[in-house]
This record gives structure tokens, C-alpha cells and sequence, in this order.
């Protein structure tokens, strides 16, 4: 990652697909992509499984607030609001 | 910080509400631009390149 | 020049998305647009109105499907074009 | 998708079955492993991907020295890094 790499938080709270499409397409500039389930539990389609395991490899930090949602850290809803400061971008879907 | 959260005139209130009110209790400097209520472009241009950080909700 | 980023992800703020544009050039600044999803039935009302102020391309993966072919000015892409968008632009907003 | 390694040096990605944004990543993650000079070929069936491919190597610096369709719908980029 360079050292112009930003910091891109991508908010899902619904069209989950397309939203983890778009994260995973996010990565290709080398910028730091995190990735926030505001909403239901993610759909686990074979498209949604196969870009989760690209931004697995691509090393994106997970986020859901669902503690059902394997492979992503649960956080509050709470805890959001403070965590999106960091970011340069912050891009709802 | 200055943060603008832009509502759409289609938003739902739910996640940006939180958001919102959680940045003004964490004393960040919190301007709202909601477009039903409002439509002066140049005003909200100005205001997100005034801003820090911009959220769209 | 400062840069902004538009990514659009629905088709029903077209006439938010013009008014923005025309305000951000009208002020000096450089205009991206990205569309995806429904985003991309906007292309040629956005072609029509903003080709001249913004650049413009949409998700070819979205456009396909919903019948989205060949709009003059506008790029047919791929999500390369939203990173680039996004690594460059100072300012994004998601219409 | 594949990644290996030809008898001639070479690489090979086959990234057919993949739409955008996968066969870009995919693309860019295994050019960044080869060192400068080496030839990697990569198949696509996503045109779409074909030309961000093709972008996203001109931004690195990549360089595209053929492109053919070996079979219907697919197309082999041979990249040099």
C-alpha cells in the first residue's frame, strides 16, 4: 500500500452484493478499504462468498453489526460513528 | 472536526441518524444538508469542500 | 482545482446530480462520476446534461443487464474506474 | 482461477469465470509478485475487465505486448512487467 493510500469506509445497509462488489473493486487503486454492515445479516449468494473472500486477500477490515456474520469483527452500532472519523471517504450504500 | 452529512430526499432515517448525533456528542463540528429541504448546489459544494469529511446518506 | 467524486448507485436523484456538477464547475472544481447499479439506467441523462463538465463511465457488470449500451461521453468501465475516482478525488458524495 | 509457471518463465493467470471487479485484482496482485522484465499471460472471458486490464497496466507502467483470442470469447493478454 502506498503512502498515498486512503482510507475508504463503505456503509452496507442494503443491496449487500453490490456494496461488497464495489468494496472489493475499491482495493484496486491500493487504497484501505473497511467495510460496515449497518444492516440485515449478509445473504451469503456464492457472488456475495467469493468477494468476501477477495477482500479477505485483499486484507479489508470487516465490520458488521450481526454477530452471525462470519468472517467480520462485531462492533455496535454505537462504537460506528467514532470509527468512521478516521477515514478519508466515507461512501454509504 | 468538520464533518457535512448530506441527506437525500429518499433517506430513511435509521444508520445517518445515529451517525449524525453521535458526531455532535462527540463535539465534532456537525453541519446537516438535507436536499428535500434544501436545493442551493452552489451552497452545498462550498459546504463539502468547506467540510473535512463528507457523508452522503 | 480541487476534485470531486460522485459515485452513483440509484436512478432517482438525476436532477440533484446535475445541479452538483454544474455548481462544482461553476466553482473551479473537477467533476468524476462513476455509475453503478441502477445507477447506470442515469447515463444518458447524465450524458446529455453534464458531459461537458464531468468526466463520466458506469460499471459495465451493472449496465449490461439493464439494457445499457454505447451512451456517447461515457465510458464503459468496470470498478477500475470507481477506484481511480475514489483514490483521486478530495471530496466523494453517493447520489 | 490458476496462477502458474510456464517451462518457458513465463506466467500464466486464468482468470475466466471471474466478472469485475475479480480478473483486475487478480491481474494486478500477481504482477506485483513477478520482477521487472517478467511475462505474465492472463485469460479473460469479461470484456468489461479486458480494458480495465488494460488500464490499470498502463497506470503501473505495465506493458501489454499482445493480445489475442485464443478461443471464442476469451482473450490472452501477454503483459511484461
Amino acid at each position: 500500500m502506498g503512502d498515498d493510500a486512503k482510507k475508504i469506509a463503505v456503509i452496507v445497509t442494503d443491496r449487500q452484493s453490490e456494496a461488497l462488489r464495489m468494496s472489493l473493486g475499491l482495493t484496486i487503486e491500493g487504497d484501505a478499504i473497511s467495510v460496515f454492515n449497518c444492516g440485515a445479516p449478509i445473504e451469503r449468494t456464492d457472488e456475495v462468498n467469493t468477494n468476501i473472500d477477495g477482500l479477505d486477500m485483499m486484507e479489508c477490515q470487516l465490520f458488521s453489526v450481526n454477530e452471525v456474520d462470519e468472517g467480520f469483527a462485531t462492533i455496535t452500532m454505537q462504537e460506528i460513528p467514532a470509527k468512521l472519523l478516521e477515514y478519508d471517504h466515507i461512501v454509504s450504500y | 472536526m468538520k464533518i457535512l452529512h448530506i441527506i437525500k430526499e429518499f433517506t430513511e432515517s435509521g444508520t445517518a441518524d445515529v451517525v449524525i448525533e453521535d458526531h455532535q456528542n462527540l463535539g465534532q463540528d456537525v453541519t446537516i444538508f438535507r436536499l428535500k429541504e434544501d436545493r442551493d448546489y452552489a451552497k452545498l459544494v462550498d459546504l463539502i469542500f468547506q467540510n473535512d469529511k463528507v457523508a452522503t446518506w | 482545482m480541487s476534485k470531486l467524486g460522485i459515485l452513483v448507485n440509484t436512478d432517482k436523484y438525476g436532477d440533484d446530480i446535475v445541479g452538483v456538477v454544474k455548481a462544482a464547475r461553476q466553482a473551479g472544481h473537477e467533476v468524476t462520476i462513476f455509475m453503478m447499479d441502477d445507477g447506470v439506467l442515469l447515463a444518458p441523462e447524465l450524458s446529455k446534461a453534464c458531459s461537458g463538465d464531468a468526466q463520466l463511465s458506469y460499471c459495465d457488470h451493472s449496465a449490461e443487464p439493464r439494457g445499457v449500451k454505447d451512451v456517447e461521453g461515457v465510458t464503459a468501465g468496470s470498478q477500475y474506474q470507481n477506484a481511480v475516482m475514489m483514490h483521486e478525488a478530495d471530496r466523494v458524495v453517493v447520489f | 482461477m490458476k496462477f502458474s509457471k510456464n517451462d518457458d518463465g513465463t506466467y500464466e493467470l486464468d482468470v475466466t469465470g471471474y466478472v469485475c471487479p475479480h480478473p483486475q485484482l487478480y491481474t494486478l496482485k500477481c504482477m506485483e509478485k513477478l520482477q521487472d522484465g517478467m511475462v505474465m499471460d492472463v485469460l479473460i472471458d469479461n470484456p468489461s475487465s479486458v480494458e480495465s486490464i488494460t488500464q490499470a497496466c498502463n497506470g503501473k507502467g505495465y506493458e501489454i505486448l499482445e493480445k489475442t483470442n485464443p478461443k471464442a470469447g476469451v482473450t490472452a493478454l501477454k503483459i511484461q512487467k
